[in-house]
């Protein structure tokens, strides 16, 4: 970490990363990666394809952990603690940092237990009632409700790729996380949706710590106010969005920008 | 449901709390329990399986052994009429040599003896002379099987009679229990201590022979056609229902399709290897071409718009590259569904091949029997010594199964995703 | 001439063709290059070598299979002018079973004669063939000439051999899959035709919806009519095959493609699969085998153990209990497919909300992939609905209607063998019955599967 | 029919099918045969079951179709008729010896003795056209007997066995009723009903063809009764016991004379025809002439030889090849 | 095609499309589509996801003919012969206009089978002699001889993506085609391989007419002489390259190159 990247990090994060290495089996996918992210800025992830985006961001809430060839090093920190302590539990840590991915995956349920799922395992609602409160809430704030409060019995499946998105965005909100992680969460969807999907992001931030992988510089400018690049497995650049697209430090975040390469 | 909610109006939920703790632990113990139960399917699944093959293992392994009593036979002295000079299958044949065995048992060991000799062991005396028509003019001890009560008694435990002779057999020194490789190398009998299993096996490759040589170019043809021309069209729905369907139709009733079209309609030979093989093939075709179409399907199309893209017409594209692909795959099918064939009874009950044939078929035209089908005769067989020949017969099948499953894995494990 | 000396005769000449045809070809080609238009040339040389080959061994082969069928009936026609065969006797029968005993003798098929009147016309029986088998190779040569020579005056630099050719092959593709139709049919006509006359002896009605089984009655000439009720056979066979088996089948094939896919390290995966698949491939003669011999004593000396009245040796549970255990790796890789098919996504949606494995399983995967076990397990009970042999060594034949599992019951497949290898008369209602039977089997595993696959590709539609 | 193309090969094996009682005899029969004619490939016998193996001995003259018929009862006159219909006109009857129907328990049994009206009473399912059979236990039947539940497992109904059954044991206990005798004159199908209809609530149990299991079954049932062929309770006389009918003993000596009541012919049918033409068929017959007696190696197959003046009349025919003239079938 | 488009047309086309319409089943994914492809410049076809490109191209060398619902409208020609005549052979028409997909897909065979293939098929070598030549000239025309020549019996599969793509492209040359058409080579491909493969369509220019389908403007800018933006099944707007990317007519060509929505 530079010392310009340190006087960017807020002086009471919300997750550390420190030195962070993932290696699949014999290869290192992350190389020694340190980074900050806070309640009040949205940060994105960009950089070339393989680059190691969603790599680093499964580490984030040990969704790794499923892939059996990988292993982690370094330290990851919520609030504090180590996420990779053997006293984290991870049902916990994954409650607590909600994840978004790329392609929209809703559970083939109906919309209604679609979010419901998440506060049902975690026994988050007390009774019937309280589920519809939970349910409501979180599809308010993912700006779905008005759009499926008719036909919360419908399957989850059945809705557009947008909305699907908004659901499963919804899904994570509904157990109260503390950090939202997406992978990509636009790049299934049509310009329309994206659009939607974004002002919803910018709604969302301050009160969730939000994490945006995106393959499109243009999106991370949009919804973004840091942005980290990464290139073969490195933390290369990290800094507030507008200077990043305007005034890149490193060489290689110049071309990238510049479409060089990718 | 109530009215629009603040945002703020649910606070974080407090994770550290007990009850959050012990419901955690309850999750925690529950993720256990299941994943035990799935364990036990498996360890339970297994288990039967080992069972199924120590109990066989069990019965069978005595069946490959016979045991044996050397009779020493005085040649010149017995009341066997042959000239050594002109020893033929007619001289022997009319040379009551059962009769001239069963009075040498009883002159050496006494009246009963001759109930311990098999009916058959007789035969041994005739092959050793016929090996060497010189033994008549002196004294030879000649190995004949025992009874099969005799050899039940020596290998575990018999009648009390029976374990008395053995044991006055064995202080004579005269019994022992070896390999039988008749077993192995004769065929069909009435006697227990005779029987082998060689014309059935060597019918069960024959039918083999003939199921393969159908089922696999017209399987793999079917395969080919249906997955990579056929149009969208209600004939081919219709030709994929069927196909299906075969796959899933009851043995039996290939069986009866066999009676009424092979042998009644087409007069083709009963019992025979040819008739069964074409039964099994149908049976086999659709396990054949439901594989073919899978191992063709993994074939990625990238490699077909490859071809097509340079100028490789459908014919070529796939006589040249999805099949030679997709082969591995075909064959893992093809060994599978011929390991089913193989072990297949049912159907061929129906056509003739439940019958006594004790000479091993010389070509695809003559009567035959097949090894399970020989296994269900000798399971309803009335001695007792059939038992363990059962048991040993289903060894063999066992192993010639297990084999055949074998390298259907390790081709399947070997080929698995190579692109 | 005869059979194998004609078609190594053709062989010859279609390898001759094949090289003479793809010679001109290559000859008439480097002509046609040289002019260097790119379609001056269309089909690569063996292409016109299969052509010509093809047109010299096709024609000459159609014919020589109707000639095959055709020169019989010639034969048979100039045997009958001769005087010998005017001592044959006029039933219909008797006639061509001499006729066919005599050419079996003439074309040494057969040594000597079953029925001395065949012998008088042997002699003009191998006259007749071997005129009529000259006649057939000479036709047959004409036309092999006739049909490569066509094709050989066709070839040109620019003709289109190879679309013809592959024409061929596409024909002969579609034709081996009409095969299953062929097959189907065949089924069909050979259990329909046997249970119309059974069916006009026993009214269906009473044979689908009847309660008592009792074929002795109707062996004994009590009449038909209500010995024959199928219901007893339907019970036997589902309580068996869908019930007993299913109880086994479904949750261990179930729990064990569970923890194969979801648990199992992949060494352990990778030998306990192919383990378990061997369940399915050993023979089922000997899993009867070892439910008559093994399974069913010793269920039975638990029943009388445990004070169970009524108990048989052969019961229901034995035959149900091996089968269910054969049935295990049916569901379990119907299971896997259908778990691994739901798509990696559900999964990881699930974990990433803070679901445990098993409830991952239990809450998303399982329900996700519901349509494909259901359609696997449907599958499976078509299949354990028409096993034979573990019925026919294992199970009884006392057609009961009961719920106790260690009572004799029989199955439909068990009473097939049962009458057709009975000593009835073959005619009778009782062994017709045994067709009837096998049609409703056919059927209802018709529809099971139509079924089965309807809801399996259904679902994998869902994801695709 | 006019088909020659599956009729092929030369046929130089005998083939036999029908019925499996016979199947044992006529496989040992044949292994004498290749015995005492080497060189001679062995006959292929078939277990088909008298009645599918009469359909097919019945369908015609010639290669495709076998020499013999092995039949657990005696040829049906509508087989006959079906034979002379396809050209099968000379057919030879020959008797080769007696199946006893044998009644056994285990050796831990209690030691029944049982008479055909004993077994009638037991079995049938209206006894002397009354009322479904109630007795549950043998003592119900008879007071004599003690008070075992009944439980008799006997060939099913497919089988020839049982037609001996009925028209052996349960017809004779059933006449013992004179209004029975009399309704045999009068009413030929309902006597039939009434006298050889065996019940169907499970106490009479069907076992099957496969003779080996009921022995097993009989072992782990010690109070259970078991009827099958004779020669099987020859071959584990070490667990059974025989049951005696009407006191006699089931022996070699009383079934073959007929004393103990349940025997039954078997027989062979051989086509004319093919004798000329099978090579070897007359040996074979000759085969079972010279070892169907006493001692004979049929017998110690568990064969139960016929009465001396059957055997003499059954060896004539094979010598005179005598054709069955068929009126006196039924 | 505008009266501007029409001015753009080279006198000699090498092939000329006129009112193209695809239709997959019902539904119609190209609207009446004009354009001229000739042997000087490399034609670039971008625009966003689903707007028809691939489609479009596939048409060129009737690789749509396998999708059984396709069907096309409109006559394209290739040297002023109707390649949807019937009279047209489809074999030969694909040898003499190349593909190259998106994915590299090497045959899994030796490299030199992989180039030797086509000329077989074709007819091309007379003997071993000649096909050694074909296999050498090609790769050397798709700059791999150098870094395969000594192993040319290893599996094509062996290679790294961005030599498989130049395999394949080998493989496309071999059988002398008079137009080469790529749909998205180097979206799977590294920085580096992109470089590679971008530059050997720099060589490979004039000797073949040339389209690349690219997602990646810069790329089209890099590689292009003339771009054709499509939209949602339109032809929107065709001409030089560097006019298009700097000063676009149609106001979708400016959205799209300014990011708005893609
Ligand atoms: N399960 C895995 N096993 C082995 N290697 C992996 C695995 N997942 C990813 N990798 C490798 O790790 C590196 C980083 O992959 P990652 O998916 O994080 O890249 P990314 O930046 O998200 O790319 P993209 O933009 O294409 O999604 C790549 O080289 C990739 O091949
Ligand atoms: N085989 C097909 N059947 C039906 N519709 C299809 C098929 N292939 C493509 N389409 C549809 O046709 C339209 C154009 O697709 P096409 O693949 O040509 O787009 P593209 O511009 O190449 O997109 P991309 O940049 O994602 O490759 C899309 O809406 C697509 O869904
Ligand atoms: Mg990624
Ligand atoms: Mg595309």
């Amino acid at each position: 970490m530079t010392d310009e990247q340190k006087s960017l990090a807020p002086a009471n994060p919300k997750m550390t990363a420190r030195d962070v290495k993932v290696f699949y089996g014999p290869k290192q996918a992350i190389k020694g990666v340190s980074i900050d992210v806070d309640m009040d800025n949205v940060t994105a992830f960009i950089g070339p394809s393989g680059c190691g985006k969603s790599t680093f961001l499964r580490t984030l809430n040990r969704m790794n952990d499923t892939v059996a060839s990988a292993r982690v090093d370094g330290t990851i920190t919520l609030d504090g603690e180590d996420i990779y302590a053997p006293s984290m539990d991870v049902v916990q840590l994954r409650a607590r940092v909600g994840m978004v991915f790329q392609k929209p995956n809703p559970f083939p349920k109906s919309i209604y237990e679609n979010i419901a799922y998440g506060p049902r395992i975690h026994g988050l609602a007390a009774s019937k009632a309280d589920m519809d409160v939970i349910v409501e809430k979180s599809l308010r704030r993912a700006g779905l409700w008005e759009e499926v409060k008719d036909r919360l019995q419908d399957s989850g499946t059945a809705l557009s790729g947008g909305q699907q998105q908004r659901l499963c965005i919804g899904r994570a909100i509904a157990v109260e996380p503390e950090v939202i992680l997406m992978d990509e969460p636009c790049s299934a969807l049509d310009p329309i949706a994206t659009a939607k999907i974004e002002e919803l992001i910018h709604e969302l931030r301050g009160r969730y710590a939000i994490v945006i992988v995106t393959h499109n510089m243009q999106q991370a400018a949009r919804v973004s106010q840091r942005t980290a690049f990464f290139h073969l497995g490195e933390l290369v650049e990290y800094g507030v969005t507008s200077d990043i697209f305007t005034n890149p430090k490193a060489e290689r975040t110049k071309d990238y920008i510049t479409g060089r390469y990718g | 449901m109530s009215s629009p909610l603040s945002p703020a109006e649910r606070l974080p939920t407090d994770w550290k709390s007990d009850a959050m703790r012990k419901r955690i632990a309850r999750r925690y113990a529950a993720e256990r329990r299941f994943r035990l139960l799935g364990l036990g399917a498996v360890l339970l699944s297994a288990a039967f399986l080992a069972f199924l093959l120590v109990t066989m293992m069990g019965n069978g392994l005595r069946g490959f052994t016979r045991t044996e009593i050397a009779l020493k036979v005085d040649f010149p002295a017995s009341p066997l009429l042959l000239d050594p000079q002109a020893i033929t299958d007619e001289a022997l044949a009319n040379a009551n040599l059962p009769m001239v065995t069963s009075s040498v048992a009883e002159k050496m060991l006494g009246k009963e003896a001759d109930a311990w000799l098999a009916p058959t062991a007789w035969i041994s005396m005739r092959d050793a002379i016929k090996a060497d028509p010189t033994i008549l003019n002196r004294t030879e001890v000649i190995r004949v099987p025992a009874s099969t009560d005799i050899d039940l008694a020596a290998k575990s435990d018999g009648t009390p009679a029976a374990e008395a002779a053995v044991k006055r057999l064995k202080q004579a020194g005269i019994l022992s229990t070896g390999f039988n490789w008749s077993f192995l190398s004769s065929s069909d009998g009435t006697d227990p201590t005779q029987v082998g299993i060689w014309g059935a096996f060597k019918g069960s490759l024959l039918t083999m022979l003939v199921t393969l040589v159908l089922s696999f170019p017209i399987g793999v043809a079917t395969a080919l056609y249906l997955e990579e021309y056929a149009p969208k069209a209600w004939w081919t729905d219709i030709i994929e229902v069927s196909i299906n369907n075969l796959a899933a139709v009851p043995s039996i009733i290939f069986g009866l399709l066999g009676l009424s079209i092979f042998l009644n309609f087409l007069h083709l030979p009963r019992s025979a290897a040819v008739v069964g093989g074409m039964t099994l093939a149908l049976m086999t075709m659709p396990v054949i071409v439901i594989a073919g179409r899978n191992a063709i399907k993994s074939v990625p199309p990238s490699i077909r718009d490859a071809a097509l893209g340079i100028g490789a017409s459908p014919v070529q594209v796939v006589f040249q590259h999805v099949l030679p692909l997709a082969l591995p795959g075909i064959l893992t099918g093809t060994i599978i569904g011929m390991a089913r064939a193989l072990g297949e009874t049912a159907p061929l009950l129906m056509i003739g091949m439940r019958a006594f044939i004790a000479t091993p078929p010389g070509g695809v035209t003559d009567p035959a029997t097949v090894l399970p089908v020989q296994i269900f005769l000798w399971s309803d067989e009335v001695s007792k010594g059939f038992v363990e020949k059962t048991s040993a017969a289903i060894i063999v099948l066992l192993v010639f199964l297990l084999a055949m499953n074998g390298l259907a894995i390790y081709l399947r494990n070997k080929f698995e995703k190579r692109w | 001439m005869t059979g194998p000396a004609i078609i190594l005769l053709l062989a010859g000449l279609g390898a001759i063709a094949w090289v003479s045809a793809r010679a001109r070809a290559v000859r008439l080609q480097t002509a046609a290059r040289a002019t260097g238009r790119r379609d001056a040339v269309h089909s690569l040389p063996g292409y016109h070598g299969w052509y010509v080959a093809l047109w010299t061994l096709i024609p000459a082969a159609i014919f020589l299979a109707v000639w095959a069928n055709v020169a019989p009936g010639l034969v048979t026609q100039s045997v009958l002018a001769d005087p010998a065969a005017q001592a044959l006797p006029a039933d219909g029968f008797a006639r061509s079973a001499i006729l066919g005993e005599a050419r079996a003798i003439a074309s040494g098929l057969q040594a000597g004669a079953f029925n001395p009147a065949s012998e008088a016309l042997v002699a003009p029986y191998r006259t007749a063939i071997s005129e009529y088998g000259i006649a057939g190779a000479v036709l047959a040569l004409i036309l092999a000439f006739a049909g490569g020579a066509y094709a050989f005056t066709r070839i040109r630099p620019d003709f289109r051999a190879r679309t013809r050719v592959e024409r061929l092959v596409m024909m002969a593709l579609l034709l081996a899959s009409l095969l299953a139709i062929v097959t189907t049919l065949g089924i069909v006509a050979s259990l329909l035709w046997e249970s119309f006359r059974f069916f006009s002896m026993v009214n269906p009605i009473d044979f689908l919806f009847g309660f008592k089984w009792s074929p002795q009655s109707a062996a004994m000439g009590y009449g038909n009519d209500d010995a024959f009720g199928a219901i007893p056979l339907f019970w036997g066979t589902i309580f068996i095959g869908a019930i007993i088996a299913m109880i086994v089948a479904i949750p261990l094939g179930l729990m064990s493609a569970v923890y194969l896919t979801q648990y199992a390290s992949p060494a352990v995966r990778k030998w306990m699969k192919p383990l378990l698949e061997v369940l399915a491939g050993v023979p089922t003669v000997v899993y009867g085998y070892f439910a008559a011999l093994t399974v069913a004593p010793a269920l039975r000396d638990f029943a009388v153990a445990i004070g169970i009245r009524g108990a048989s040796s052969e019961s229901a549970l034995a035959a149900g209990l091996v089968m269910g255990v054969m049935i295990i790796p049916f569901v379990s890789s119907m299971a896997d497919d259908s778990i691994a098919a739901v798509p990696q996504s559900m999964r990881d949606g699930s974990l990433a909300m803070g679901a445990t494995t098993s409830e991952t399983i239990k809450r998303v995967l399982v329900p996700a992939a519901l349509p494909g076990v259901v359609g696997g397990v449907l599958l499976a009970v078509s299949r354990a609905i028409g096993e034979t042999m573990i019925v026919v060594m294992a199970a009884g034949l006392a057609a009961n209607l009961t719920l106790n599992p260690f009572a004799s019951v029989t199955t439909v497949t068990t009473q097939i063998v049962q009458l057709l290898t009975g000593d009835q008369e073959f005619d009778s209602a009782k062994t017709l019955a045994a067709f009837a039977l096998g049609l409703v089997l056919f059927v209802v595993t018709l529809l099971l599967n139509i079924v089965a696959l309807r809801v399996v590709k259904k679902y994998r539609e869902a994801y695709e | 029919g006019d088909q020659s193309s599956g009729a092929g090969g030369t046929r130089d094996q005998i083939r036999a099918v029908g019925s499996s009682t016979v199947y044992p005899f006529a496989t040992a029969a044949a292994e004498l045969f290749v015995q005492s004619n080497p060189g001679m490939k062995s006959p292929i016998i078939e277990s088909t079951g008298t009645g599918g193996g009469m359909k097919l001995f019945c369908a015609g003259v010639g290669a495709q179709h076998p020499d013999i018929e092995d039949a657990s009862r005696r040829m049906k006159k509508s087989e006959f008729d079906q034979c002379q219909a396809n050209g099968v006109k000379d057919i030879i009857e020959v008797q080769i010896g007696v199946d006893g129907l044998a009644f056994a328990e285990s050796k831990e049994g209690p030691g029944l003795s049982l008479t055909p009206k004993i077994v009638y009473e037991a079995l049938a399912a209206n006894p002397y056209g009354e009322d479904a059979n109630k007795a549950q236990t043998w003592k119900d039947v008879d007071a004599s007997l003690p008070a075992i539940p009944i439980s008799v497992f006997g060939p099913p109904s497919t089988s020839g066995t049982r037609d001996s059954l009925a028209e052996l044991i349960l017809e004779v206990g059933c006449r013992t009723d004179p209004a029975m005798a009399a309704l045999k004159e009068k009413n030929e199908d309902e006597y039939k009903a009434t006298c050889t209809r065996i019940r169907e609530d499970g106490k009479y149990v069907d076992s099957g063809e496969n003779d080996n299991l009921i022995v097993q079954k009989l072992g782990a049932n010690p109070n259970a009764v078991g009827v099958f062929g004779f020669s099987f309770l020859e071959e584990n006389k070490n667990t059974l016991k025989d049951v005696p009918i009407n006191g006699i003993p089931a022996t070699y000596d009383t079934v073959s004379t007929g004393q103990y009541p349940g025997a039954r012919p078997l027989y062979i049918y051989v086509k004319k025809a093919h004798m000329q033409a099978v090579p070897g068929l007359q040996a074979y017959l000759n085969i079972f002439a010279s070892n169907w007696g006493p001692g004979g190696v049929l017998a110690r197959r568990g064969m139960v030889p016929a009465p001396d003046d059957v055997r003499k009349a059954n060896a004539e025919t094979v010598k005179s090849l005598t054709v069955l003239d068929g009126a006196d079938l039924k």
